[in-house]
């Protein structure tokens, strides 16, 4: 999310979940929105029905291409381009917000001047995709507004995925969408709690609240609130601190409610150096694939079993409550943490409640000033809210973005390829994307009986034509390997798929996807590029 | 000449046509409707065709509008409406009538009429006093019709838009495009006082008006041809016999209320009609009557077919635009906009039926008060019926409003057959009533049946004889109707379910006492509860007949008993020792073997066996008449 | 939207143009008898039940009926309460008698009208009685399909249209035979189904009803563990156990809607593999420890490892609260910046 | 999908509305609406397979069985109800061996009653493989049945 940051000055959903059916148009690139935020989807479904021009960008036919007006279905990795392209037709036919772009948006020129080398011609080239349906999806995104981008790790999950988010932005902000009900710009965040894992400062680079580490005021801050010296040096990111244990220099891995081994990519990469660290403490409330490795497992508590919040994708917090007491002597994850500090004698980590720590929170983290206990037993609050009358905010940057300047920054960008594309030896694309069914490596919904009474394994979806080549047929156990690893699933013949592209999820620890994936990190976002990696398909050996 | 360019072309076209077609001295027309072509009618065309062929006269059609003479000619025609009487052949200019013609009939008939100059007396149909009519004007089935939609249906080609030419058609269309304003359009069909020929009889002009003045565009005009009363075939017989008269009229719609496209709806159990009009249509397109530029004038109409798929309740308007918008055809729930504001697509539509269509050419070229003149102040014009069940003539009829149900049963059709009495006449279909002896004075149009507790309905009329059983009647109707249901809402759709397994219990011999009031009550609610027009008259059959049939249901229900003995359950057949000559034709055709007896001895029927087929008494060489059908059911014998 | 009176059995009652009469009377905490009305949904108007009598002479479905000024209801005239009765006497006669073993007993739509229509218990046998034997459809996991109980509201399939857009099921024949089904009446495991349990929850009757399903005791409002989209839920307690999961409707994000993961995929919640004890790594096995003994290991090696020789993953998983310590420990105690989580997975 | 099937959907991309003619035409060509066919046309023009049933199953015109070789139907309309039609179908429904409304297990023959056929004036009237048998007795049903036993339809 550090993409939208630069150019809007906030790295979160501009606009409310329930905004979305009120817009007249929507784009949904990256997102596989009935599968990954299905209750979210409803508010696209219902803006479809309602006449809203829908266009999906996506490479294969998902689910949400029926309710579609357009489906741009661009090759993987070419979404630079696709943007950049629809962002032409838009500026060269007129249908530009030039008012907006002159009060509120700043570096047009430069921007301009990067258009030149998306003529639809190029573009065309590059995406697969007919030049007519980029300037059709265009001239729909300019003219019927207001307009709403929805994005998630379609667009995230490459090595150039900062490039693809400042992409959005452009479009956004070149026809005026951002900051006003109905459009915006919106990250559609994966799990339940991410958008506060980062509000939080999990990060390596920030505080809570986004306040930089190496900003002197910010580290100012919070030694004093804290009463201890702190670092300016930026940590490292989750890919950066598997090569520093491979290296030898992290010898301690604190691991809370993760499972690397299933979800990192290059998985291979991360489960060595688990085995290799000098001491791996997991914390999980099961045995994890990950938690196997561990040196101390400890157990904790579930969501219904703890007081707290989560904040959601459009930066709602909002209150978690415990129906039940923790499993056996399962504790929340809070009071694990406070025990292990106060074991090693560190002051500070005296709470009793996580009211207490929200109150910590709110003191230190200026858009959650707002936030109490309190005030969230009449319902969430979305952030900025920074002060205790303050009502939130549905909608950000109405009247400035949370640049230095106040001004939206246009990024001029160039088209760049993906790290690995497919060849001789691995002819397939792979993308990786998640089913309705499970969530995330499946530590819960495996669990969930139900659950895999209806998906139970993983498949490997494949276009008949490919199969057809492959003489492979429907529901056989194949093999797929990438230059970094091998795994097994059955396939699924489908028109989901276009020729060339396999698609798998990564829920099922008996299929590891993630052993395939490309860990190619976007040179700003440290995020890998699981969406597209070459990989070869082939009959298993008897 | 190929094409109409301007509506004054019109008229030369017609004497065009007239004058191809006369220079064929003779033409002998066969029934090609459905009724004569499965009495073998095309083998008759064939055979005439040969026969003349042989003579070396046989003249293509082609030829004579090359300008070749002829001598004479075969053609076909649409259905006459004497389907019982089939196949049908007549000879024109003569117009003498030949009924039940065969192959082997057609030597005779070529004969007489060319190198004789008579007829062939057998062929002519014989009425009741053994006199022979030669044409139809003197067959009574006939003379007391007045036959205005279906006159030309058994006089002209249908698949040769230049017959239709040949007799004045397209002219109504010509003189609205070249004198009248839609407006002024309206303005006839409202004075002329047509009403609907669906059923329920709307004000046609008023439908036009509201379709006039609703906003939207496009606007569609919509032909309901979904003839689904079961003994209702008026349209069908319109539709193969005078495809273009529905067009035209469809066309002077699409002009008067600005429609741009428009849609036949057809039975797909009418596949000839459906032939009948692809061709009708291709060649209106040829001659610029269908299309762009229509006439050459600024007015433009696309005419398209849908088959319906097999549902009753598409007869319904907002079933039937949903249907043909590939939905379930489920009637919209009221309150809702009219059709003609919000129809087909959404758009305002005017849909009327295949007969009220068919009279618009006529009542644009004779002017609103010529029909006006016939039939009744409130009901203008005359309705056409299908005249079936125990009737001696059976068949399709026209009449002036306002004749009386008599008039049509005894003077047209000749009354009840094989010296039967009349019971009931059914009209309206499942949404109508039975009517008895009593009423047979009530003259047809729409109020006066509708007080009886009848509806004027599209026009089927079935006559029942003193062997029709009222509550196998209301039964039968009621199966259909729970049947044909939608099943949308709960009282067409259980309601009918529940006054059926009634009126089957009743036929069992299952009827409770309390039965009466409850079929009384639950008519009452499917009436007022039910969402259409067709749950809400689905019990009409139940109610006409509790009221004038009463005493049918009383002894099926205290005494066990079936009247017109027809209720399986409450009836016995058994054999008279007296008159039973030991034939054992009975015991040989009986299925299961039920009847035992030897050869001239008493013959017995085993009532344990015995399934109430009733092919004994069939069988039964009348001279003997042994066998005898009784009820309440005998008392079986325990052996 | 323009303020509007109309009078229900002689009771003056404020309304807004644009709203129906039974919106106006459940507005105003009026009941009028209905079936296939539901406030999610457009009106259907095909139980009939909510049929009233307008200005004394017009029957009209006051679900489809629009209130206009001055406008007189009533819902007690004679001709109303005929209909309505009869209309669900048949119904009842078509229903199965098993109330008392019925999932919805005391909580059915059904049983609500009847009593409130007055059905007397000489009526139940007035009609001639018979009840669907279609074999229950119990392939979805979660929630299975009694088809004798259906009334064919269509409340289901308008939900799987309007709401979810995804049309598994649809009213499929024709008349008596009309059934709610799948493309060619298949379990509806094998249809486009995603399970989501809308349905199921809108359902008048146990046509629709979850398998296995437990009353709880008591309800917790709490939030979605599942995505992002963060859904409010009530999460149904008996005993020490999680029985069930419920929209909330007053929650602005998904106003009671649920997807299958947040309805039904609570059983990991209860399940046997939870980890109830801190493990310890002993001779290359992890077996049980008391917590002491596991924290005192991880203080201890945690001490040695401060600075650049530590990291920490955070879990996009875990409270606000949970994820501000872990990197308040990280920072504060651990001495590095070396924080992150999978944000980016 | 079945390469037939895709030949004959080709023409109906995307054109929901034109669903009736659409399964019409299927069925013209494969005698009856397969499971696979319903999924094709679902696919083709975006309408959801459900409701490709759903409206398929609601006109008695479609159906999703394999049809017998020779299709028998009684008419049931009201002329030929008053006229004895039961009677017709009783004895055809023995002199075929199979109840209305089914197929025979050699695929063979189908019974069915039809609305009204439109030829009322002819009742009772029989529909055998499109031919028209007007006033109908039930003596002539063998005949009827044995002429297409011996012919093989």
């Amino acid at each position: 999310m550090a993409g939208l940051a630069t150019a809007l000055g906030s790295g979160a959903m501009t606009n409310s979940i329930a905004e979305i059916s009120g817009a007249k148009t929507i784009l949904a690139i990256g997102t596989n929105t009935t599968q990954a935020h299905p209750v979210l989807a409803l508010q696209v479904k219902k803006a479809a029905r309602n006449g809203a021009g829908l266009i999906v960008a996506n490479p294969k036919k998902i689910d949400l291409c029926r309710h579609a007006t357009i489906h741009l279905q661009h090759r993987p990795g070419t979404d630079v381009a696709l943007l950049m392209g629809m962002i032409k037709v838009i500026v060269d036919e007129g249908l530009a917000d030039l008012d907006y772009i002159a009060t509120r948006c700043e570096n047009f020129e430069q921007f301009l001047a990067s258009l030149a080398e998306f003529n639809l011609d190029a573009v065309a080239a590059i995406t697969g995709v007919d030049q007519e349906l980029i300037a059709a999806a265009a001239r729909l995104y300019g003219s019927e507004q207001p307009a709403a981008t929805l994005y998630c790790m379609g667009i995230t999950q490459h090595s150039h995925g900062t490039d693809n988010v400042w992409a959005i932005a452009n479009l956004g902000l070149i026809t005026g969408n951002v900051g006003i009900p109905h459009g915006g710009v919106n990250p559609l965040r994966g799990q339940n709690n991410v958008q506060g894992s980062c509000d939080m400062g999990g990060l390596p680079d920030v505080y809570p609240g986004y306040q930089k580490v190496d900003n002197p005021d910010a580290q100012q801050k919070f030694e004093a609130a804290w009463g201890v010296k702190l670092s300016e040096t930026p940590g490292l990111t989750h890919s950066e601190i598997f090569d520093k244990i491979h290296e030898g220099t992290i010898k301690s891995l604190y691991l809370v409610g993760e499972n690397p081994y299933l979800s990192e990519a290059n998985a291979s990469h991360a489960i060595e150096a688990m085995e290799k660290i000098d001491f791996l403490v997991v914390q999980d409330i099961f045995l994890t694939e990950t938690a196997q490795l561990a040196d101390v497992v400890l157990p904790a508590a579930t969501f219904a079993e703890k007081d707290g919040t989560f904040t959601n994708t459009e930066r709602r917090i909002q209150r978690v409550r415990a129906a039940i007491a923790p499993r056996g002597e399962a504790k929340e994850d809070w009071r694990i943490v406070t025990e292990i500090a106060r074991r090693m004698g560190a002051p500070g980590f005296d709470y009793n409640t996580p009211a207490e720590i929200m109150a910590e929170i709110a003191a230190l983290t200026p858009s959650y000033g707002g936030i109490t206990y309190e005030r969230l037993e009449e319902g969430g609050l979305q952030w900025p809210c920074p002060t205790i009358d303050h009502p939130g905010t549905p909608i950000l940057h109405t009247e400035r973005f949370s640049t230095a300047s106040g001004k939206a920054r246009l990024m001029p960008l160039s088209f760049r390829e993906s790290a690995e594309l497919p060849d001789n030896e691995f002819p397939l694309l792979l993308t990786t994307d998640r089913s309705l069914f499970h969530y995330h490596t499946g530590s819960m919904t495996r669990r969930v009986e139900g659950l895999e009474q209806l998906v139970s394994e993983e498949f490997v979806k494949i276009n008949p034509a490919d199969a057809a080549h492959l003489a492979l047929v429907d529901g056989e156990m194949v093999q797929v390997s990438s230059r970094r690893g091998t795994t097994t699933a059955k396939t699924k013949l489908t028109a989901v798929c276009p020729p060339g592209l396999v698609s798998m999820t990564f829920h099922f620890a008996e299929s590891p996807t993630n052993m395939l994936t490309n860990a190619a990190l976007d040179p700003i976002a440290k995020i890998p590029e699981t969406k597209v990696c070459a990989v070869r398909v082939e009959k298993m050996t008897a | 000449m190929n094409a109409i360019n301007t509506p004054a072309d019109l008229g030369p076209m017609r004497d065009y046509c007239q004058a191809a077609l006369g220079r064929q001295k003779v033409r002998f027309l066969v029934c090609a409707g459905t009724g004569c072509i499965a009495g073998g009618s095309m083998a008759v065309y064939q055979e005439l065709q040969r026969l003349l062929s042989e003579r070396d006269i046989n003249v293509d059609v082609e030829l004579l509008y090359e300008g070749k003479e002829s001598d004479a000619g075969v053609g076909t025609s649409g259905c006459h409406g004497f389907c019982q009487m089939g196949p049908l052949v007549r000879v024109e200019p003569t117009g003498t009538f030949y009924t039940r013609v065969k192959a082997a009939d057609v030597p005779d008939i070529i004969t007489a009429t060319l190198d004789e100059n008579s007829e062939v007396e057998r062929l002519l149909f014989k009425n009741p006093d053994g006199s022979r009519s030669v044409t139809e004007h003197d067959v009574p089935f006939y003379n007391r019709q007045q036959r205005i939609v279906l006159d030309k249906c058994g006089t002209i080609n249908p698949e040769d838009i230049r017959d239709y030419f040949a007799v004045d058609g397209y002219q109504a269309l010509a003189e609205i495009l070249q004198h009248l304003s839609p407006m002024e359009v309206i303005d006839i069909v409202t004075a002329s006082g047509l009403r609907g020929r669906g059923g329920a009889g709307f004000p046609a002009g008023r439908k036009w008006l509201g379709c006039h003045k609703a906003g939207g565009s496009p606007k569609y005009v919509v032909c309901n041809g979904d003839e689904g009363d079961p003994g209702a075939f008026m349209d069908r017989s319109v539709l193969e016999g005078n495809p273009l008269a529905v067009i035209e009229g469809m066309t002077i719609a699409a002009y008067s209320v600005g429609a741009r496209y428009g849609y036949i709806y057809v039975r797909a159990e009418y596949p000839l009609a459906v032939v009948r009009l692809q061709k009708a249509i291709e060649q209106a397109k040829q001659y610029r009557l269908l299309g762009e530029n229509i006439m050459g004038v600024d007015f433009d109409f696309d005419l398209y077919i849908f088959q319906g798929a097999g549902a009753f309740v598409c007869g319904e308007s907002t079933a039937l635009t949903l249907s043909i918008e590939g939905k379930r055809g489920m009637p919209r729930v009221a309150p809702r906009p009219r059709t003609t504001e919000v129809g087909l697509w959404d758009k305002p539509t005017l849909l009327n039926n295949v007969k009220t269509y068919a009279f618009i050419p006529d009542i644009i070229r004779r002017g609103a008060d010529w029909f006006k003149s016939i039939g009744t102040e409130s009901s203008s014009g005359t309705a056409v019926f299908a005249l079936t069940g125990h009737i001696a003539n059976s068949g399709l009829i026209e009449v002036p409003m306002g004749i009386t149900l008599r008039e049509i049963i005894y003077d047209i059709g000749g009354g009840i057959p094989h010296g039967g009495t009349f019971k009931a006449v059914q009209t309206g279909g499942p949404s109508g009533g039975c009517l008895p002896a009593s009423l047979l004075d009530t003259p047809i149009d729409y109020d006066s049946l509708d007080e009886a507790g009848s509806i004027m309905g599209s026009g089927g009329m079935v006559i029942m004889d003193e062997n029709t059983c009222m509550v196998d009647v209301a039964r039968y109707f009621l199966q259909f109707t729970e049947e044909e249901s939608c099943g949308q809402c709960v009282p067409c759709r259980l309601g009918t379910k529940q006054l059926l397994e009634i009126l089957k219990d009743i036929c069992k011999g299952k009827g409770r006492k309390a039965d009466l009031d409850l079929l009384y009550e639950l008519s009452h609610s499917v009436h007022g509860g039910s969402v259409c027009g067709l749950g809400q008259t689905a019990a009409n059959p139940v109610l006409t007949t509790l009221r004038y049939f009463k005493d049918e249901y009383e002894a099926h229900i205290f005494e066990k008993r079936c009247p017109a003995k027809v209720c399986k359950d409450l009836i016995s057949f058994r054999i008279d020792e007296e008159k039973c000559a030991g034939c054992t034709l009975c015991a040989r055709a009986c299925p299961v073997s039920a009847i035992t007896g030897e050869k001239k001895q008493v013959h017995v029927i085993d009532q344990s066996i015995c399934i109430q087929c009733g092919v004994c008494k069939e069988k039964c060489p009348t001279k003997f008449s042994a066998v005898e059908c009784v009820s309440p059911k005998l008392v079986m014998e325990v052996a | 939207m323009n303020p509007v009176t109309i009078t229900i059995d002689g009771l003056a009652i404020p309304a807004q143009e644009g709203m129906t009469i039974l919106q106006a009377a459940q507005a105003n905490g009026l009941y009028i008898p209905n079936l296939c009305n539901h406030p999610d949904l457009d009106p259907a108007g095909l139980c009939r039940v909510c049929v009233v009598k307008i200005d004394d002479w017009k029957i009209a479905i006051s679900c489809k009926q629009p209130v206009k000024e001055g406008m007189v209801v009533s819902t007690e005239d004679p001709e109303v309460q005929r209909v309505r009765k009869n209309t669900v006497e048949l119904l009842v006669a078509n229903h199965p008698m098993t109330c008392l073993t019925c999932e919805r007993d005391g909580n059915c739509e059904l049983q609500r009208v009847a009593r409130y229509v007055g059905l007397e218990p000489t009526d139940l046998n007035r009609y001639r009685r018979s009840v669907r034997s279609l074999p229950m459809d119990r392939s979805n996991p979660f929630f299975e399909i009694d088809h004798a109980k259906c009334i064919l509201c269509g409340i289901c399939v308008r939900t799987c249209d309007e709401i979810q857009n995804i049309n598994a099921i649809d009213f499929v024949k024709r008349g008596v035979a009309s059934l709610i089904g799948t493309m060619g009446n298949k379990p509806i495991a094998e249809s486009r189904c995603e399970s989501c349990g809308e349905c199921v929850v809108r359902c008048p009757t146990a046509a629709l009803s979850p398998r296995h399903r437990v009353q709880p005791m008591r309800e917790v409002k709490s939030i979605c563990s599942y995505c992002g989209v963060g859904c409010g839920i009530r999460l149904g307690v008996r005993g020490d156990q999680i029985v069930g999961v419920q929209g909330d409707r007053e929650n602005p994000v998904n106003g009671g809607s649920l997807c299958v993961k947040g309805r039904f995929g609570y059983h990991f919640i209860n399940h046997p593999e939870r980890l109830q004890k801190p493990l310890v790594r002993k001779d290359g096995e992890l077996v049980e420890a008391e917590w002491d003994e596991a924290l005192d290991l991880i203080a201890e090696k945690f001490s040695q490892h401060k600075g650049e020789q530590f990291a920490a993953l955070a879990s996009a998983r875990i409270t606000n609260e949970d994820n501000y310590l872990i990197q308040k420990f990280t920072r504060a105690v651990m001495g590095t910046n070396t924080i992150d989580h999978c944000a980016r997975l | 999908m079945d390469e037939t099937l895709h030949n004959l959907l080709a023409p109906y991309k995307d054109k929901s509305e034109a669903l009736i003619p659409i399964l019409q035409h299927v069925q013209g060509e494969l005698g009856y609406l397969s499971d696979e066919a319903m999924l094709a046309i679902a696919g083709t023009t975006g309408i959801p397979e459900s409701r490709v049933y759903a409206v398929a199953s609601f006109y008695a015109q479609f159906y999703f069985t394999r049809r017998g070789k020779n299709q028998t139907k009684v008419c049931s309309g009201t002329a030929c109800h008053v006229k004895g039609a039961a009677r017709i179908l009783d004895t055809f429904e023995r002199e075929l061996g199979i109840a209305c409304g089914t197929t025979s297990e050699d695929y063979e023959h189908t019974l069915e009653t039809v609305a009204c056929v439109g030829s009322c004036a002819l009742a009772p009237v029989v529909v055998v493989n499109d031919e028209v048998h007007g006033q109908m007795e039930s003596g002539r049903v063998g005949k009827i049945v044995a002429g297409l036993n011996t012919n093989g339809g």
